[in-house]
C-alpha cells in the first residue's frame, strides 16, 4: 500500500503542474454571474482550456494514440485530473462525451465516420449527450419505447426522452432506441449517434428543484438517420449501454463538489453557544463521521484506478462510492445549513454564508441520489454483482416488450 | 385519558382540510413560489382570516374565540398538510403567543383583537446572523424607547405591521414591539430556501418601541413564546410530513418498472414503512406538546422540546424520502415534491434548529427529573 | 387530547395503587439470586401474587366475568399495569397466556372443556406457552410442517417446534399442526390446545446468545390428543394465529426494560472530559432522539390504548411500536456500553456499572428485533396493512404446500 | 501509488487464512467460550508464535522478521477473520508497539527478542473505571519506583508475564514496565462481553516496576502507542466484518422462507449492500492508516483515528446485521453469529470507544490544516 507518488508519478505530477500553472485560463477576470456553469462565457473559458490541452497532449490522456488521445496510463489521467482541480480549472462540459459516451462508441464502433467524430469533442469544439432515459423507464434504461423502424438505408425514429444532461448546449447525442418491441426488452434495443441538429429532434429544457436547468426532455418525431450512424449491432444496443453505465459510474464514484474543508470552514465562522460551531462535541462527532466517509470515497476511487491501471474494469465498489457520495452530501448540506440556524435559510450569494454554496447544494441533493443510479438501483447493483445475491423477481424477464404491465 | 381529537376536534379538522383544499390547491403555492419575493398569498390570507382561524385559541374578552389549544393544533395541521402561504404562523404562534404571555392588558386589548379579526400581521424578530441565537450577544439594541440596529432573517418580515423584536438594553436582554410602518424602519426582501415564506432584513433606526413583559427577561419571554411556538409548528410539520408519505405511496402505487408496481419492491415498502414511523414518533410527540400546551401543565418546556425535535426529524426525513420514490420526476421545478422539501426546512429553522433544541430537551428532561425527585 | 387520568379513572388509579401498597409481595426477602426471573422462588412469588389478585379480581381485569375476569375496561387494565410496573412487582410467567393465546382461545371455542382451563391460568396455577414456529419456518408460521393426522376420535401429531418461551416449565400449549399440505399453505393448518405431559412430547431449552435458556424446541413424536382439544375449525387455524399474532403485537408494542432513566442515571455516574457524560453535547443530542422514541412507544401505547377502549382492533401502529422500542433498545444498549469505554467490557454484577444490566441488555438486544415478529416483517406490515402497497410477489401463492421450494 | 497489498502481501494473507482455517476454526474459538476464565487457547497461541508472526514488524536487530507493518496488517485482518483466541493484540500492538516507541535500547535488547520468540505475553494496563480514560485523574500512582493501585479491565491481564501500565507520578503521567510475576501483583479474572479475550483486575502493592520513556509524557506515548494498535485493530476489524458479511450472505442464500431465498427479497439485499459499503469505508481508512503507519507519515495519527472510527462502526454494523439476517437461529448460543457480536465490541473499546477517537480525528483534522496553513 503506498499513496505517496512514486518516482515517476512524481515528476509527472510536478510536470503537469507547471505546465497547468503556465497555461490555465484566468477565470477572475469573469463576473461572478459569468463564472457559473453554463454560462456562455464560462462554456467559452473551458472550451479554450480544453483547445490548450489538446494541443499539449493533456486532453485525453489514457486514450489510445489511434483515438486522438495520449497513449498514457490512467494513473497520470487521475494526476492531471487532481492537478486540474488543485488550480481551479475543472469544467464538467465535456466529461460526459469523453469519460462516459465516446469510449463506449469506440468499442464498438471503429469504423471512419465514428473516428472522424473524435477530434472535435476532444478538441471541445463538439459536446456529446446521452439519450437513453424515458419518462416511463427511469432507472430502468432497457424499458426503452423510443421507437426506430428501418426504411430503406435509414432509420426513422419517434419518442422521447429525458433527464438528458447538457442535450441543450450538445452537438451529438448516443440515442437508445426500441427497434423490436416482440422479444424480451433487453434483446430489442438498438443504440445510434445522432447529430442533434437533425431535423424533427427537439430539445426543450427541463427546470429543476433547485432552479437549474441543464436536464432536458428530448422529442423526436419522424427523425432520419442512415443505418452507417448505427452503433454496434442491430438488437445489440443493450451491451453499448452497459458499456456507458460502467463509466458513468467509475467517474461518479469519486464524487465532487463541495468538501469536508468546506464545511470545516463554514463551521469555524460559525458562533455557537461557546466558541464556534467547530468546537462543539456534537459537531465534532458528526464531522468525524462524515469525514471517514468522503475520505473512503477518495481512497476507494484510488483502489478503482488501481484496479484500471492493471487493466482490470472497475468493479462494482465505485456503485458504493456514489451511494456513499450522494448520500454524505446530502446529510452534509443538511447540516451545514442547520448549523447556521435561521440564517440557514438565506440562499442568495450576498446575503447567505459561504455565497449560498450550501443552500444550493441541499436543493440539488436530492437529485445526486437519482442521477447516474438511484440509491435503490445502486444497492442492487452491490448485491447482486458483488456478493451473488439473486436477482429480483422478475414478471417482465423473458415477456415480449409490449407485453409488460406499465401502470399506463 | 384521551390520546386522540375528540369528535368536535376531528369535524373542525376535516372542514379545514376541506375548506384549504379548495381554496389553497398547490397551484396557489406554486404561484407563490413563482412570484419572487411576494412571500405569501394576501387573497388567500383574507380567506382564511374571514373564517375566524386568528382568533381559535385567543381568548373572548380579546376577541378571540376561546377554542383552546388543541383546536389550533388541528388547524396548524392542516394548514401544514396544504402548504397555505400565508403569515399564520408568525402572526399566530409567535406574535399573538407573545403578547399573551407577556402583553400586559392594555397593550392586549389594543392588539389582540386586531389579531383576532385579522386586520394586522405580526412576526417575530430575534435572529440576527449565522449561528444559534445567543441572548447575551445580541447587536439590535434598545435604548431610550428607541431600537437600533439589523434583525434578519425576519419571517414575513416585509408584510407585518407590528413586529416583536428580541433587543439588548441596559437591564438585559428586552422584548420591544414595534409599529414597522414607521419612517425608521427599513425593510428589504431576503431570499430564503422556501420563496412560499416571506422573509426580510429589517433595519431599526432609532425606531420607538415599547416593552412587553419585565425588561431584563427577553430571553426567558422568547423561550416561552417558543415553546407555545414549538407545538403548533409540530403540527404543521406533521401534516406536512403524513401528506409527504401520501404523496409517496400514491406515486408507489402507481409508477411501473421492471414491469411491476414500484411500490411491490421492499425497498419502497420498507422506506415508506419507515417513513411511517417516523411520522408516528412526531405526531405521537406532538399530540402530548397539544396536551400540555392546552393545560398548561408543567411538563410543557419538556413536551414542546420533544415535539419540536421529533416533528422536525420526521418532516425531513418524509419531504427527501419522497423525492427519492418519486425518482427524477421528483426532482423537478414542476413536481410539487419540493415545496414540502423546502417548506421542511423553513419550519426546522424558524424558532430554532434542531440542534438547539435537542440540548433544550436534554435540559428539560433534567429539570424535570430534578423537580420529581423534589415532589417525591 | 388528555393525557392526565380524568376524575373515575384518577379514583381508580388511587384505589390500586393502594391496594397494591397493601398486597404486593415484599422481594427484598429474596437473594440477588432468588430474584432472576425463572427461578423457583421467583416464580412462586410470581404465582403467589397472581393468587392474590385473582382473588381481589385483578388478575383479567378486561375480561368477560364469564371467561373468569372482571368485566373492567382496557382502561382500567392499562392503569393497573401501571401502578403494578411502578411498585416493581410485574411478573413476565402469564403474559403469554392471559394477553395473547387464551383470548385467541376463547375467541374460537366456547365449550365447557375450554372453559375449564381458565381458572387455573388466571391464577397462575397453570403456564401456556405458544408452538407456532418451526425451524423451517420462523418468520413465516403459515409454512408449519409438524403433521396432524386423524386417527378415529383423535389426532396423531410428528413434528418439531422452535423458539417456544417458556415451554420448558409450561403446563399447556396452544400448537400450531399442518393438517392438509395438497392446498395452498395458509389453508391446510389446524391449531390444537395440548397438556404439555402428553407422552410423546419432549421439551427442550435453548440457550440463547446472551446466555439465558427460556427458549425452548419442543420434539412432538406420535402425540395423541383427542379431537375435542381442536381450536377452531380443522384446516382452520390460521384464524387463530392472527389472533394470537394480533394481541402479542399489540403487547410488544408498549415496550418493557431499562428505560431512559436507566440510561440517564448512568449518564450522570460515568466521568467524562469534563463533569459527567451527561454533561456531554454529543450525548445529549443522542439522548434527545432517544427519548422522543422511547417517549413515542409509551404514547402510541396509548393510543392502542385508546382504540382499545372504543371497542376498535389495535391498529398496526403497535407493529411501529415494536419496531422503535427493539431498535432503539440495541442503540441505547450500545451507547450504554460504549459511554462506559473499556469498562463497558465488563458484565458480572460486582463489577460492572448498573449492575452489568446494560451489558444484558446488549446481548439480549438482537433476539428483541426478531422475537415477535422480525424487523423486515413488521415493515412489511405496516406497508400493506396501513399504507395499502402490494404484498411482495409470492412464489407460494396458491401452490400446494408439498410444492414449495424450501432449499431443503 | 498502490492503493492495494502486494502480491507477496497476498500470498502471506492467503497462506495466514489457510493456517488458522485449519488451527483456529471457530470450534476452537468456542472451546474458549465454554470454558469460563480461560481466556486464550495456548496451544494455539503457541502454534501462532512458531510461524514467527510475533516478530513479523520488529526489527530484525531484536530477533524480529522486520517485514514491516502493511505485512502485519495483513496479519491482523486474518487473526480478525477467524477470531483467534490469542493474546496477539495485547502483546504485539500494544506491549511492543509500546516498548519499540518509547522503550531505551537496553529495554528493547532485553525484551523484543523474547515478545518475537513468541516467548512472553505482554499487555498495556490503562483503564481504571468507568468513563473515559484521563491521563489527569489516574488513581494508580508511582512513586520511588513502585507502583501502586488497580487497573482493570486489563486485557489478556492474567496470562501476561509483563505490562506497561499508565500510572501518575510527580513528573507527570508515566509509562512503567512491570514483571507481573512478582508477588505484590494480585491478579483476578474479570468476566467481559468477549470471553474469547481474557481480561483481569490487576492489583499493584509496591510493585517495583522501571520507567519506560520520559517521565512525566506518559499519556503522550500512550496516545502514539494507541495510534499505532488502532490501525492493527482496524485491520482485525475488518477482516471479521468482511466473515460476518459472507455468513450473512451464504445464509441469505441458503434459507428460504414464503417459497424463495432470503437473499432475494431487497430488504436483505440491501440490509446486506448497506454492511458492504460500510465494510469498504472500513477498509479504505484502514488502508491509508496501514500507509501512514508503514511510512511513519506525518499523517499517522489523521489515518489512525479515521481508521479506527470507521472499523469500529462497520464490524458493529456487520455483526449485528448478520444476526438480523440469520433470525432466530442466529441469536442462539449455537450459532456462531454471537461469537462476533462480542468480539466486535471488545475490539471497539479496547483502545477507547469511538465517541474518544471521534473527538481525537477532529482534532487531528484541524492540527492537519493548521499545518497545511504553515507550509502553504
Amino acid at each position: 500500500m503506498n499513496f505517496d507518488d512514486n518516482p515517476e508519478e512524481a515528476a509527472y505530477r510536478a510536470e503537469v503542474r507547471a505546465w497547468i500553472e503556465g497555461n490555465a485560463p484566468d477565470l477572475s477576470v469573469l463576473t461572478a454571474e459569468e463564472r457559473r456553469t453554463w454560462h456562455p462565457a464560462h462554456k467559452e473559458a473551458a472550451r479554450q482550456w480544453q483547445v490548450v490541452k489538446a494541443d499539449a497532449g493533456y486532453a485525453c490522456i489514457s486514450w489510445p494514440r489511434e483515438w486522438g488521445g495520449s497513449g498514457g496510463t490512467n494513473i497520470q489521467e487521475a494526476i492531471f485530473n487532481q492537478e486540474e482541480a488543485r488550480a481551479g480549472v475543472q469544467f464538467t462540459y465535456f466529461m460526459t462525451g469523453l469519460h462516459f459516451l465516446l469510449p463506449a462508441l469506440l468499442e464498438h464502433n471503429q469504423d471512419e465516420l465514428t473516428l472522424s467524430l473524435i477530434p472535435s469533442a476532444v478538441r471541445g469544439d463538439k459536446i456529446w449527450c446521452q439519450l437513453f432515459s424515458e419518462p416511463s423507464s427511469g432507472s430502468d434504461s432497457a424499458g426503452a419505447r423510443c421507437a426506430a423502424v428501418r426504411d430503406g438505408d435509414d432509420w426513422v425514429i419517434n419518442g422521447q426522452k429525458v433527464w438528458n444532461s447538457g442535450a441543450q448546449a450538445s452537438d451529438y447525442g448516443l440515442l437508445l432506441t426500441r427497434t423490436n418491441p416482440d422479444v424480451p426488452k433487453h434483446k430489442g434495443l438498438t443504440v445510434f449517434w445522432v447529430d442533434m441538429t437533425t431535423p424533427g429532434l427537439e430539445v426543450r429544457p427541463i427546470k429543476m428543484m433547485s432552479g437549474d436547468a441543464e436536464l432536458n426532455e428530448v422529442f423526436l418525431t419522424d427523425v432520419r438517420i442512415p443505418d452507417c450512424q448505427r452503433v454496434g449491432e442491430i438488437d445489440g444496443g443493450w451491451a453499448v449501454v452497459i458499456s456507458t453505465l460502467m463509466n458513468e459510474r467509475a467517474a461518479l464514484g469519486s464524487g465532487t463538489g463541495l468538501s469536508w474543508r468546506d464545511v470545516m470552514a463554514l463551521a469555524r465562522q460559525t458562533p455557537s453557544w461557546e466558541g464556534t460551531v467547530m468546537d462543539d462535541p456534537a459537531f465534532r462527532e458528526w464531522f468525524a463521521d462524515y469525514y471517514i466517509r468522503t475520505e473512503a470515497v477518495r481512497l476507494t476511487s484510488f483502489r478503482t484506478l488501481s484496479s484500471l491501471s492493471r487493466g482490470e474494469a472497475p468493479g462494482p465498489e465505485s456503485s458504493a462510492g456514489k451511494l456513499l457520495w450522494s448520500n454524505s452530501t446530502q446529510d452534509m448540506s443538511s447540516q451545514a445549513v442547520d448549523l447556521l440556524d435561521m440564517s440557514g435559510l438565506l440562499v442568495d450569494a450576498e446575503d447567505a454564508a459561504a455565497n449560498g454554496a450550501f443552500q444550493h447544494r441541499f436543493l440539488w441533493a436530492p437529485g445526486l441520489r437519482l442521477g447516474g443510479g438511484t440509491d435503490e438501483i445502486l444497492k442492487n447493483v452491490i448485491a447482486e454483482r458483488v456478493l451473488g445475491l439473486p436477482g429480483d423477481v422478475r414478471l417482465d424477464k423473458g415477456v415480449p416488450f409490449r407485453e409488460i404491465p406499465s401502470g399506463r | 385519558m384521551n390520546f386522540d381529537y375528540t369528535d368536535e376536534q376531528k369535524s373542525l379538522k376535516d372542514e379545514a382540510r376541506r375548506f384549504l383544499a379548495a381554496v389553497s390547491p398547490l397551484t396557489a403555492v406554486r404561484a407563490v413560489l413563482e412570484e419572487p419575493g411576494i412571500g405569501h398569498d394576501p387573497a388567500l390570507w383574507k380567506r382564511i382570516c374571514e373564517q375566524g382561524w386568528c382568533g381559535a385559541a385567543i381568548p373572548e374578552g380579546y376577541g378571540g374565540l376561546g377554542m383552546g389549544y388543541v383546536d389550533l393544533c388541528a388547524l396548524a395541521e392542516e394548514l401544514g398538510r396544504s402548504l397555505a402561504p400565508v403569515p399564520f404562523a408568525s402572526t399566530i404562534y409567535q406574535f399573538a403567543e407573545a403578547l399573551v404571555i407577556a402583553g400586559n392588558e392594555e397593550q392586549k386589548q389594543r392588539l389582540l383583537p386586531l389579531v383576532s379579526a385579522g386586520e394586522i400581521i405580526g412576526t417575530l424578530a430575534a435572529s440576527e446572523g449565522p449561528g444559534v441565537l445567543r441572548s447575551d450577544a445580541l447587536k439590535v439594541r434598545y435604548v431610550d424607547g428607541k431600537l437600533s440596529g439589523t434583525k434578519v432573517p425576519v419571517i414575513d418580515g416585509l408584510a407585518a405591521n407590528w413586529a416583536i423584536v428580541l433587543a439588548a438594553s441596559d437591564e438585559g436582554s428586552v422584548l420591544v414591539l414595534v409599529d414597522l410602518s414607521q419612517g425608521s424602519v427599513q425593510r428589504e426582501v431576503v431570499a430564503t430556501l422556501d420563496p412560499t415564506r416571506g422573509a426580510a432584513r429589517i433595519h431599526f433606526d432609532g425606531a420607538a418601541g415599547e416593552v412587553i413583559g419585565q425588561a431584563g427577561q427577553g430571553a426567558q419571554l422568547l423561550a416561552r413564546v417558543q415553546d407555545h411556538a414549538a407545538v403548533l409548528l409540530a403540527f404543521e410539520q406533521v401534516g406536512g410530513a403524513d401528506r409527504c408519505l401520501e404523496m409517496a405511496r400514491d406515486y408507489a402505487l402507481e409508477r411501473y418498472a421492471f414491469g411491476r408496481q414500484i411500490g411491490s419492491y421492499q425497498a419502497i415498502k420498507h422506506k415508506l414503512a419507515d417513513m411511517f414511523i417516523a411520522n408516528e414518533v412526531g405526531r405521537a410527540n406532538a399530540y402530548y406538546g397539544a396536551w400540555a400546551l392546552s393545560t398548561q401543565a408543567p411538563e410543557l418546556p419538556l413536551a414542546a422540546a420533544a415535539a419540536r425535535v421529533a416533528a422536525s426529524a420526521a418532516y425531513w426525513q418524509a419531504s427527501k424520502e419522497n423525492i427519492q420514490t418519486h425518482g427524477g420526476i421528483g426532482f423537478t421545478w414542476e413536481a410539487d415534491c419540493h415545496l414540502f422539501y423546502r417548506r421542511a426546512r423553513h419550519l426546522g429553522l424558524v424558532v430554532g434548529a434542531p440542534r438547539d433544541w435537542k440540548r433544550r430537551l436534554a435540559t428539560r428532561i433534567e429539570q424535570q427529573v430534578a423537580a420529581e425527585g423534589i415532589a417525591a
